[in-house]
């Protein structure tokens, strides 16, 4: 499914190295993000998921260093080209944003300004960039990105009340790209849309990314609306990323338990089965149990999982899990009778 | 949308039209409703408290009688008393017999509009602006000090700041006068000299009223605008790469301004309340210290008169600031 | 088949604006079975008019033309005792899991109020028997649940509380409005397999109202997909949903994200129709419709009957008969006597 | 934005709960305590006229000194002060009790009655509370601490309304509410059992608001010259002080303690309001 720009081989222009997020708690730090590190091609499509309270909103945010407190980045890098968002001045990182990386908010319906026109909405971003681009130049670039996300361009002259919830979403969408960005960090973008628009809107953001050539960094956490976009998976829980892999295999084959029992328990149409979903509850964030954060919920666990926290770590090819059954295992073996339900 | 706009002018004209219909329907209404006959015992306080000026108790009982019309049922009453009013026939002073209550009243408006506007377009913005900074994380540390001092201020009663002020100000250090509107042995005419004495008497009573509305806009200031701080627009601006001080004014305070003006709407009462009896403490010449005044000489009609007017004037503001309102939001919801 | 709860050319309109009104429900006729215990799919997108089909269903709002049937009697002119019982048997499940706890009260509140109320429990230790016995019933275990407050509880977890308070009262009917769209993926399977079972096991019909057609069809037998307040198409699952007709419940079916490869939403873009007019005469669907026909801007279409468990209300059918009867349970699978396979795993 | 110092902002936010409504209450308590064990240590005769020598600053026998009557200043502060606080007190539970049964009746049933009740409350909210006040007072024969709680009640009640009422209404279309019907309780219980309750903390909130607005209500007219002139209270001894020049003569002693005493029973009813917010509403809490 990978494009065929992202295959020639180059330089990832998104590169994480062990980010780590915490949020200040009356109960003390609860890691939100915990030791996460990947990196993207230009042109590469990676989703995130993840259910709520794994750390992948956190995850979005720390990508642009907009967490706020109570949050804080305790460590890490985030290499945008090769220099460090986490670290640059207040005026580079100003600079960065949206000209290198942009985001396509979780809540468009909030994310526009009520009491701002869409056209100066879309200028001021492009004017805190380019300050001396001339009214007329501005104008016709307006136009342009209204076009582009599939809006007419009399939506310029609207209040964001006055739009539909999709056409926000896209309104969005023409923002995040004004400054022909190289990374898109979308954050559920169509998590309030209806199924029809979320179809239409999400292939509008991959339309756009191809022209760009930018690389996308997906947060969501439907499964199957990663799988229609996604080259790669990672997939989050309790604040760590557990497996990475191209999406054909990792549906095909999930290699960790958590990201098996979640295809599992996914509805689909092709047949009627019995749905089964995962036991017990995810963890709370603060004072984490030793060892694996899944070990309690899963049934693969033995002793050592409750005592070692494991590492991401290579199980071939170009995949990679957060088990302790690999390297020992190929892939996941068949779950036992217990489960009452076969592989299909 | 225009038609959205003129429901909501309308909906606030009706809303002006009954403020007035209220205050006039409670003026008449009172006196009647209250044990005894309202013009016995009008005449029988002016005789028993009226030491101070002569009044010819007999003529001024004839104008109350007229004025009453007590005789006629009451719905004609009513419909007297609203033409009286529209002929701006609110009835004579007592105290200053045969002057009209209108022509008083005339004479105080203007400085009790100008102090009160002035007053309140002073604490309006310049505390609205400190609410803002006061919520905004790269406004510094410093300024955080003077929170406990602006909710000293937003609690206490501003007619007993006046109080202190004017002993400060005026009795300790003697750099302003203590009070009246202006210096009563000049000789009026409109030149520099007017003008310098006039602002010179305007400023305590100015500073008694800003300093008491400044910590209350101040501080709803802040936690509205920690709440609009808290959007997600605000987030997006600042992914946009905005400098802070567009994401504060544009973003920021543009939206804060909302609940402020909201709030402004419903505070003015409250400040034009203390705006008279600042003037009554200061014995500035508008419509609180003649009503004051009026009090004390039991001179009824006007007192009736000033608080028609304090009535009205304030529907009027509020009027007007309900239409400013669809200009700063869009959505003309409320 | 003696009916349990008739909609009986139900309709609701709301007044909009100026001499205006906009319909959220038009027409819809829908008999459940009293001796059939079954599963049906509303299904559709916002404003779609599904959540005011299960308000109407639940007596919770009162319909604009037509009447709500429960055992014969019009749900609006109930008498006391009738009102009760119909309360007790016909049982909602909301949405927002945080929403349907009054913050004042334990998690008590909500299960001991009802056993109070239809006197289920003849003493305070069978009530508490009771109580306990729906929490685990839901897989909740009791002194974890009881004696907490909602905040100390996860999504999830409520949303099971209120599975536990409608298994209580042993209702004949269950409404549930998208009772997993804020519940975490990893336990809305959970949630729905406790709503499949409360039917096999104890006879319970549910009607389930969501967005959602992947859950829909794994678990509910038949299915009404609305569009702007009117039936678009009805039948089994199997035929709505792995075959839909209609163009409407077609672009719905194709734009569901699957994890599936074969069923990619391809890159070609689909059509965007911003504010595209609602159209107050003809199909609703007409504006975004791909193969709308002159007729479709002007006249409402009818209902076809496609096949015997199967309508659509599209002139694309005029050829086809006319649905059999305006009961869309006319044109649902024909109920089927529980297999013995499934029995068995409901007494497991 | 600098996350440091947010981050220790919200900290110092988060303890100062707690001590926004303890200080508030503290202040009240102190308050509450000098008006009872006051009366003990003075004697009720130095509060009549002639009592000692007029004009006379503080002193180690006299405390707060004399007005120009001959009165005790202390023993005047003594007996006003809970005058004053009973004044606000009756007004605000007045008025706290009609707006109650006001915001209950037109957010529960709607309809022509709620109208009027709605209309009428912000009608009279934006109208300067004193004007109306003063011709009611103008034209009472006689005035008394009692009647002029009274007086002031009879425009205290509007605030609670607005507020029982938006939130009677906002609570009714929780799911909780459909959740008690669908629970078989009848409409009586659900108003008493799952409405009442999340009232309360926006009943006691207005109540703290609505006695300081009587108090402010009430020491406003009595500057005015409106008050019970006979009795004791702070405004009255802020009015005679007034008549008397005592600000241009310098007399502070003479207005100065029971604006402190005004001053502080503010400061207390405010700190309260404020504390009791953040403790009511939790997410006020987390934000300011």
């Amino acid at each position: 499914m990978s494009e065929g720009e992202a295959n020639g081989a180059g330089a990832p222009i998104l590169v994480v190295e062990d980010l780590r997020v915490a949020y200040d708690t009356l109960a003390g730090p609860a890691m939100a993000v915990d030791g996460v590190s990947f990196s993207l091609k230009a042109g590469e499509r990676l989703g995130l998921i993840g259910e709520s309270g794994s750390g992948k909103t956190t995850m979005a945010m720390a990508l642009l260093r907009l967490i706020r407190a109570p949050g804080r980045i305790v460590k890490g890098r985030v290499l945008l080209d090769g220099r460090d968002i986490l670290t640059m001045s207040v005026g580079e990182l100003r600079e960065a944003r949206l000209r290198d990386i942009a985001l396509v908010p979780q809540g468009a319906m909030s994310s526009l300004n009520p009491v701002m026109l869409l056209e100066e909405q879309i200028a001021d971003g492009i004017l805190a960039h380019a300050p001396r681009t001339p009214r007329a130049e501005l104008a016709r670039r307006i136009e342009a990105l209204l076009r582009g996300v599939g809006l007419d361009p009399s939506v310029a002259r609207k209040y964001p009340h006055q739009l539909s919830g999709g056409m926000k979403q896209r309104a969005v969408m023409a923002i995040a790209t004004s400054m022909r960005p190289r990374v898109i960090v979308a954050d559920e973008p169509t998590s309030a849309l209806d199924v029809v628009v979320q179809r239409q809107v999400m292939q509008t953001l991959g339309r756009l990314q191809g022209g760009l050539g930018a690389a996308v960094v997906l947060i969501g956490h439907d499964m199957g609306l990663i799988a229609q976009f996604a080259d790669v998976v990672g997939v989050m829980y309790a604040g760590k990323l557990v497996e990475l892999a191209p999406v054909e295999e990792i549906i095909a084959a999930p290699r960790h338990p958590y990201t098996r029992l979640l295809i599992d328990s996914l509805p689909s149409i092709a047949a009627k089965k019995r749905l089964i979903g995962i036991p017990g509850l995810p963890p709370r964030l603060v004072d984490l149990p030793p060892g694996c954060s899944f070990a309690a919920r899963c049934p693969y666990a033995f002793a050592r999982c409750r005592t070692e926290t494991p590492s991401l770590q290579s199980t071939g090819g170009n995949r990679s899990a957060a088990c302790h059954l690999y390297p020992e295992a190929q892939a996941l073996p068949p779950l036992g009778a217990a489960s009452g339900e076969a592989r299909p | 949308m225009s038609r959205e706009l003129a429901t909501y002018v309308l909906r606030r004209f009706a809303q002006l039209l009954l403020i007035v219909f209220i205050a006039v329907s409670v003026n008449f209404l009172i006196p009647r409703l209250l044990p005894g006959d309202p013009v016995e015992t009008a005449i029988a306080r002016l005789q028993a408290g009226g030491g101070q000026q002569s009044v010819d108790v007999q003529a001024v009982a004839k104008v109350y009688r007229e004025k009453y019309g007590l005789d006629q049922p009451l719905g004609a009453q009513y419909l007297n008393y609203w033409r009286d009013l529209f002929h701006l026939e609110l009835g004579v002073s007592f105290a200053n017999f045969p002057e009209k209550v209108s022509t008083k009243l005339a004479n105080a408006l203007p400085w009790s509009v100008g102090l009160l506007s002035l007053a309140t377009l002073i604490a309006f913005s310049a505390g609205s602006l400190l609410g803002a900074l006061l919520a905004w994380p790269g406004a510094g540390h410093a300024i955080r000090a003077i929170v406990p001092a602006l909710m000293v201020l937003a609690s206490i009663p501003f007619y007993l700041l006046a109080i202190i002020i004017i002993y400060v100000f005026a009795v300790v250090l003697k750099v302003l006068p203590p009070a009246g509107g202006f210096d009563t042995t000049r000789i009026a005419r409109l030149d520099l000299g007017t003008v310098l004495d006039v602002v010179k008497h305007a400023v305590l009573p100015l500073c008694a009223i800003v300093l008491g509305n400044v910590g209350f806009w101040a501080l709803g200031m802040r936690s509205q605008m920690v709440s609009v701080l808290g959007e997600d627009y605000i987030t997006f601006a600042e992914a946009k790469g905005l400098g802070p001080w567009r994401i504060f004014f544009r973003y920021g305070m543009r939206n804060a301004m909302l609940s402020q003006v909201t709030a402004l709407a419903l505070a003015m009462g409250a400040v034009l309340s203390g705006a008279v009896l600042v003037e009554v403490v200061f014995n500035y010449p508008g419509l609180g210290t003649l009503l004051y005044v009026a009090i004390r000489g039991q001179d009824y009609f006007v007192i009736q008169g000033v608080v028609l007017l304090l009535i009205v004037t304030l529907a009027i503001l509020l009027f007007i600031i309900d239409l400013l309102y669809p200009l700063l939001d869009p959505r003309i919801r409320r | 088949m003696t009916a349990l709860i008739e909609l009986v050319g139900v309709a609701k309109t709301y007044a909009a604006g100026f001499r205006q009104t906009t319909t959220a429900l038009s027409d819809v006729t829908l008999t459940l079975s009293k001796d059939v215990p079954s599963t049906t799919a509303i299904a559709g997108e916002s404003g779609s008019g599904k959540t005011t089909l299960a308000r109407i269903m639940l007596g919770f709002i009162a319909p604009t033309r037509g009447e709500v049937r429960y055992r014969g009697k019009n749900v609006q002119r109930m008498s006391g005792a009738e009102r009760r019982d119909f309360r007790r048997e016909v049982q909602p499940i909301f949405q927002d899991p945080f929403d349907v706890f009054n913050p004042f009260y334990r998690i008590d509140h909500v299960l001991e109020i009802p056993v109070r109320r239809y006197r289920l429990a003849h003493s305070r230790s069978q009530a508490k028997a009771l109580i306990e016995d729906a929490l685990k019933r839901v897989g909740l275990r009791p002194q974890d649940t009881l004696g907490r407050f909602p905040h100390e509880l996860s999504g999830g977890q409520r949303q099971r509380v209120m599975v536990a308070r409608a298994v209580l009262l042993r209702p004949k009917l269950i409404v549930a409005d998208e009772p997993v769209s804020m519940v975490d993926a990893s336990l809305r399977a959970t949630i729905l397999d406790e709503l499949r079972t409360l039917n096999r096991e104890l006879g319970i019909s549910i009607v389930y109202i969501t967005h959602d057609l992947t859950t829909a069809y794994q678990i509910c037998d038949n299915i009404v997909v609305l569009y702007q307040g009117h039936v678009a198409e009805a039948g089994s699952v199997e035929r709505v949903i792995r075959d839909p007709r209609h163009p409407y419940t077609q672009l719905l079916v194709s734009s569901i994200p699957l994890p599936e490869a074969a069923r990619s939403w391809g890159r070609e873009e689909i059509k965007a129709e911003f504010a595209a007019p609602r159209a107050s005469v003809g199909c609703r669907f007409a504006p975004r419709c791909p193969h709308a026909l002159d007729v479709c801007w002007s006249e409402l279409p009818p209902r076809f009957a496609l096949e015997p468990d199967r309508l659509a209300a599209c002139h694309l059918f005029r050829d086809l008969p006319l649905a059999p009867s305006a009961d869309l349970a006319a044109s649902f699978a024909p109920a089927e006597i529980p297999s013995p396979r499934e029995a068995g795993r409901g007494l497991g | 934005m600098s996350g440091g110092l947010k981050g220790l902002r919200m900290k110092l936010a988060e303890r100062r709960i707690g001590g926004v409504l303890i200080l508030g209450l503290a202040i009240l308590a102190l308050i509450v305590l000098f008006s009872l064990v006051g009366p003990l240590f003075v004697d009720a005769h130095n509060a009549h006229v002639g009592a000692m020598t007029p004009r006379r600053p503080p002193s180690f026998d006299h405390w707060l000194g004399s007005d120009s009557q001959g009165r005790d200043m202390l023993t005047l502060l003594v007996y006003g002060t809970p005058n004053t606080l009973k004044m606000g007190l009756i007004a605000g539970i007045i008025g706290v009790g009609l707006g109650l049964v006001f915001g209950l009746v037109g957010g529960s049933l709607g309809g022509a009655i709620d109208t009027v009740i709605r209309v009428v409350a912000d009608a009279l909210l934006t109208v300067p509370a004193i004007a109306i006040l003063v011709i009611i007072a103008g034209n009472l024969d006689r005035m008394s601490t009692n009647i002029m709680a009274l007086v002031v009640a009879s425009l205290s009640w509007m605030f609670t309304t607005r507020t029982i009422r938006a939130q009677v209404l906002s609570v009714r279309e929780r799911a909780y509410i459909e959740v008690a019907r669908a629970n078989g309780e009848s409409e009586w219980e659900i108003l008493f059992r799952e409405i009442m309750p999340n009232l309360m903390p926006f009943a006691v909130a207005s109540f703290v608001g609505t006695v300081g607005s009587a108090i402010l209500a009430v020491i406003s007219l009595e500057a005015l010259g409106l008050g019970a002139l006979e009795e004791t209270t702070l405004g009255n001894t802020i009015y005679w002080s007034q008549q008397s020049a005592a600000i241009l003569r310098g007399y502070w002693w003479w207005w100065g303690p029971p604006i402190v005493v005004i001053a502080l029973i503010f400061l207390g009813l405010f700190l309260t309001s404020v504390g009791f917010d953040r403790f009511a509403n939790p997410r006020l809490a987390n934000r300011a």
